[in-house]
C-alpha cells in the first residue's frame, strides 16, 4: 500500500543534509509550511539554499527563523524586503542574495518540475537584472534565456492530503506550493488535513501525488491576520 | 488665472480620474501603494475584473473587520475579498496571464518615466539597500497597457517624467500613460502627449516641471 | 457588465475567415468542438492551418469533416492517423503536415499562451523530427529548442462555463482544452452547461475567463461510447 | 533438452513478467497494443499507479458495458475508469510529469532495441504512410525506466534487438530493459545482458536471433 504519511515532523525531514537547496512554499502569511521550516532549523543543517518568493518575515517565525538561525547561505528570491534576519545577515555579507522577477522565478520553478532545462522570456530584458544573460530576439522582441530551477527539497503547506499525497489549497495558499512540489527532488507536505483516499474528487486535486514524497499532518490552524487592504499597501 | 494659482491633484483625485478611465471587461492588476486606491473608484454600473499576482482572478471589496478571511491576501500581503467569478490559481498560471499579454492593464507606481516609456520603479540603486524586484517587470513588460500613477516631480522638486531614465530600468518602452498630480500624458512616438491637466496650470509651467518636451494633441 | 456568451453558433464563429490558424481542443471523442467545427466548415473557409492532437476521425465529425470539406490546407498536430479524410488530402498532396511530439506540442501551445517564445525540451534529441532545429546542450544531456505556438482562434469544448468565461471539464475532457484557451488570440468555448456567475467555486476553475472571448451554449450530451481498453488498443 | 525444444512465452507471460517487477508505489505509463496487457497482471496486494498522457493518474479496471463513462478515455482513445486518488489535469501538466522524470516507468512496443538503448518505435520511415509520433519521443526521452515488450524477431524472423537500429530514432539511449517473448535482457554499459531466458532455450540460440552481443550477468 502507497502511504506516503510519516508520523512526525521528524520522519518528514529525515536524510535533509547540509547544503541542500531547499524551494519554500509560500506568499504572504498563507501557504507557509512554518512548522517544517522551524524543525529544519532545529536540526542545524548549515548552508542551505532557500529558494523562496519572499526571504521571510517575521524573525520569530517560518523563514525568517531560519535564516536567524545562521542556516541559509543563499537565498534566491523576488522580494527579500520585509525580514529583520534577512537584512542583518545581507548587510554583514553573511549570506548571498541572488534577485529574480517574480513571474521568471515561477516559471524558472515550473521548467525545473517540467524537465524544460531554459527558456527565453521578455521579463528584465535590458535591465541590471539581464547581467550576464543571454540575450536573443524572436520575431521583433529580445527577450532572456533563464534556466530551470529543482531543488533537492521541496517544503510544502496544503489544506488537504491522502495517502498518495494528492493536496489541495485553501484561499491563496496555492501561490507558488504546487510548482515548488513539482521541482523538489524531495517534496515534503505540512497539511492540515489528511484525508481518506478518494476523498478529494479527481477534478478537484491541484497537486497529484506524483509530485509528493512525504506527508506530515499538521493541524496548525489559520494564518494570522494580515494587514486589511488599503491604499497605503505593504511590501511585495 | 495668472500661473502659479492651482491645485495640484490629490491621490483620491487621480484615482477616480484612472478609474473612469478603465473601460468595461478589462483585466487590471493594481500595484501596491497609490495604485490600489482605483479599485474603489470603478464606476458602480461597470465590471472589471482585478489580478492579483499570486494567483488570484475578481478581488472584491476590502472585508469589514470582522469579515476578514486570512487565507486570502493580494500581492501586498494584505487580506482580500473574491466576488462571485472569482478564480484562484497558482504562480505560474498568475504569471502566464501577465506575461502572456493577457492583462489589459497595469496600474503602478515610478521612480521614473521616460518618453520613450522606459520605466524605473524598482530601485534607486543597486547598492542602496536590499535590493528587491517582486513582480514589477513581468508586469511591466508583459501587460498591454502599462499606466503611472506618480507625483509629477519628486519631494525635492525633481522632475519623474524624464528624456531618459537616470535609475535603473524595470522594462523598455513599457509605459502607455502617465496619471500624475499635475497632468494626464500619453507616452507616443512622439513622446509625451499631453491630454489633460490641473486647472489653472500653465503649459510652461508644467514643461518647468518635466525633464522631457511636452506635447499636445 | 461583462457577458461572453453570444447567441449562437454563427455569431460564436463571427470575423473568422480565410487562412487563420486554429487550435483545436479534445482528444478521442472527449472535448471536441464538433458543433463549432461544423459550423466552421459551413462558413466556407480555406486554407485553415489546424493545430490539434490528430487530424480527426470518423469523415463525417468534427475535424474530419472540416478536413472533408477541403477548409484545412496545414495540419500541426502529433497523431494523424485514423482520419480517412486527411489521409485522402494528404496523399493528394493537398495538405501540408508537420508532425510534432505530443508533449511538445502541449509545451508549445502553453508557451504560446504563457508569452514564453521559446524553450528547450529533450525530446526528439537526434531523431528525424529534429531536422532543422537548434540542438543545444545543458548539464551533460541535449536539447532541442521549440517554439511557442499561438493562434488566431482556439476552440474549445467545456463542461460548463459562466458569463465571465470561467470554464469546467468533465473526465478526460480537460486534455488540450486549457492550454488552447490560453493560446488563443479570441478563444470560443461551446459550453455544455451555461451557469450563474458564482455557481463555480473559486478553487474549481480550471481556466479562468480572462483565457476565454466567446461562449455558446452547446447541450450536446455525451460523447459517442469508444472503445473499451483492451490489450489490442486503439491509435494515439 | 536438445537445441530448439523451446516455447516462446506467449503476451500474457510477458505481461506478467513484467506486473511482478513493478515494485509497488511506482507511477507507470502503458504504451498502446502489447504493454496495456500489463494493467491486469499487477500482483493484488500491490499498489502501482497508471498515468495517461491525456490528463489521467489512476486508471482502474476496463470498466464493465454497462458501466462505461464515455467522457473518460485514456491515450489510445479507449473508455477507462478511475480509482479512488486519481487526478484529472490537462495536457501540458501531463508531459510536465513524463519529461520532468517523475513517471517510474513507461511500457512501450519496439521496431527495433539498439544495444546502446536507441529505440526505434515510431515509424519505418519517413515515407512509407502518414508519420505520426504521438507521445511515445517524449515517454521514451524522459520516463526514468524504459522497458520495451516485444517478440525477439519480426514475423519475418529478423532480429528486433541490434547493434544499432536502422529505423528512424524514438529516443537515443532510453532503454533500460527489454521483454521478449524468449528472454529478459537488462540494456547496460556493457550491452544487452540477459538475466532470464525461456526454458530449453540455448545461448547459441538466442544469440542467433539477436544481432548484436549478448552479455550474461
Amino acid at each position: 500500500m502507497i502511504d506516503k504519511q510519516v508520523e512526525d515532523v521528524a520522519q518528514a525531514l529525515s536524510g535533509i543534509t547540509d547544503g541542500a537547496s531547499v524551494l519554500v512554499g509560500g506568499f504572504g502569511a498563507v501557504g507557509q509550511p512554518n512548522v517544517l521550516l522551524d524543525a529544519l532549523g532545529e536540526m542545524g543543517v548549515k548552508n542551505l539554499t532557500v529558494i523562496a518568493n519572499n526571504a521571510g518575515f517575521e524573525p520569530d517565525i517560518g523563514l525568517g527563523r531560519l535564516i536567524g538561525r545562521g542556516c541559509v547561505s543563499k537565498m534566491i528570491c523576488s522580494f527579500p524586503r520585509g525580514s529583520s534576519s534577512f537584512d542583518t545577515f545581507y548587510r554583514a555579507g553573511k549570506i548571498e542574495l541572488e534577485v529574480v522577477p517574480q513571474g521568471t522565478l515561477a516559471e524558472r520553478i515550473r521548467a525545473g518540475g517540467a524537465g524544460i532545462p531554459a527558456f527565453y522570456t521578455p521579463t528584465g530584458v535590458g535591465t541590471q537584472l539581464a547581467a550576464g544573460k543571454e540575450t536573443r530576439t524572436f520575431g521583433k522582441r529580445d527577450y532572456l534565456l533563464e534556466h530551470g530551477l529543482a531543488a533537492d527539497i521541496a517544503l510544502v503547506e496544503a489544506w488537504e492530503a491522502d495517502r498518495w499525497g494528492n493536496l489541495t489549497f485553501r484561499g491563496s495558499g496555492r501561490n507558488f506550493n504546487p510548482i515548488m512540489a513539482m521541482a523538489g527532488r524531495l517534496t515534503v507536505v505540512q497539511a492540515q488535513h489528511v484525508v481518506p483516499l478518494g476523498a478529494i474528487p479527481p477534478n478537484d486535486v491541484v497537486t497529484p501525488g506524483i509530485f509528493v514524497d512525504r506527508v506530515v499532518h499538521v493541524p496548525c490552524g489559520d494564518p494570522p491576520i494580515a494587514k486589511v487592504a488599503t491604499a497605503q499597501g505593504g511590501t511585495k | 488665472m495668472t500661473a502659479g494659482t492651482y491645485k495640484p491633484w490629490g491621490k483620491l483625485d487621480i484615482a477616480r480620474r484612472v478609474g473612469a478611465d478603465i473601460p468595461e471587461g478589462w483585466y487590471v492588476n493594481l500595484g501596491i501603494g497609490l495604485p490600489t486606491l482605483v479599485a474603489d473608484h470603478i464606476p458602480e454600473d461597470r465590471e472589471v475584473v482585478f489580478h492579483s499576482e499570486n494567483g488570484i482572478l475578481g478581488m472584491g471589496p476590502v472585508p469589514a473587520p470582522d469579515e476578514v478571511d486570512t487565507w486570502l491576501v493580494n500581492a501586498g500581503k494584505e487580506n482580500v475579498t473574491l466576488v462571485p467569478g472569482a478564480a484562484l490559481f497558482h504562480h505560474a498560471d498568475s504569471f502566464a496571464m501577465i506575461r502572456g499579454g493577457h492583462l489589459d492593464l497595469c496600474v503602478l507606481g515610478a521612480y521614473e518615466v521616460a518618453q520613450n516609456g522606459d520605466l524605473a520603479n524598482w530601485t534607486t540603486s543597486l547598492n542602496d539597500r536590499v535590493p528587491a524586484v517582486g513582480g514589477a517587470m513581468d508586469l511591466s513588460a508583459g501587460v498591454r497597457n502599462v499606466w503611472i500613477m506618480t507625483t509629477h516631480t519628486t519631494k525635492d522638486g525633481q522632475p519623474k517624467l524624464v528624456e531618459r531614465c537616470g535609475y535603473p530600468l524595470t522594462a523598455g518602452k513599457a509605459v502607455t500613460r502617465v496619471y500624475s498630480d499635475l497632468a494626464v500624458l500619453d507616452v507616443t512616438a512622439r513622446g509625451f502627449v499631453v491630454t489633460d491637466m490641473v486647472e489653472g496650470l500653465t503649459r510652461d509651467e508644467l514643461q518647468k516641471l518635466t525633464a522631457a518636451p511636452l506635447h499636445y494633441a
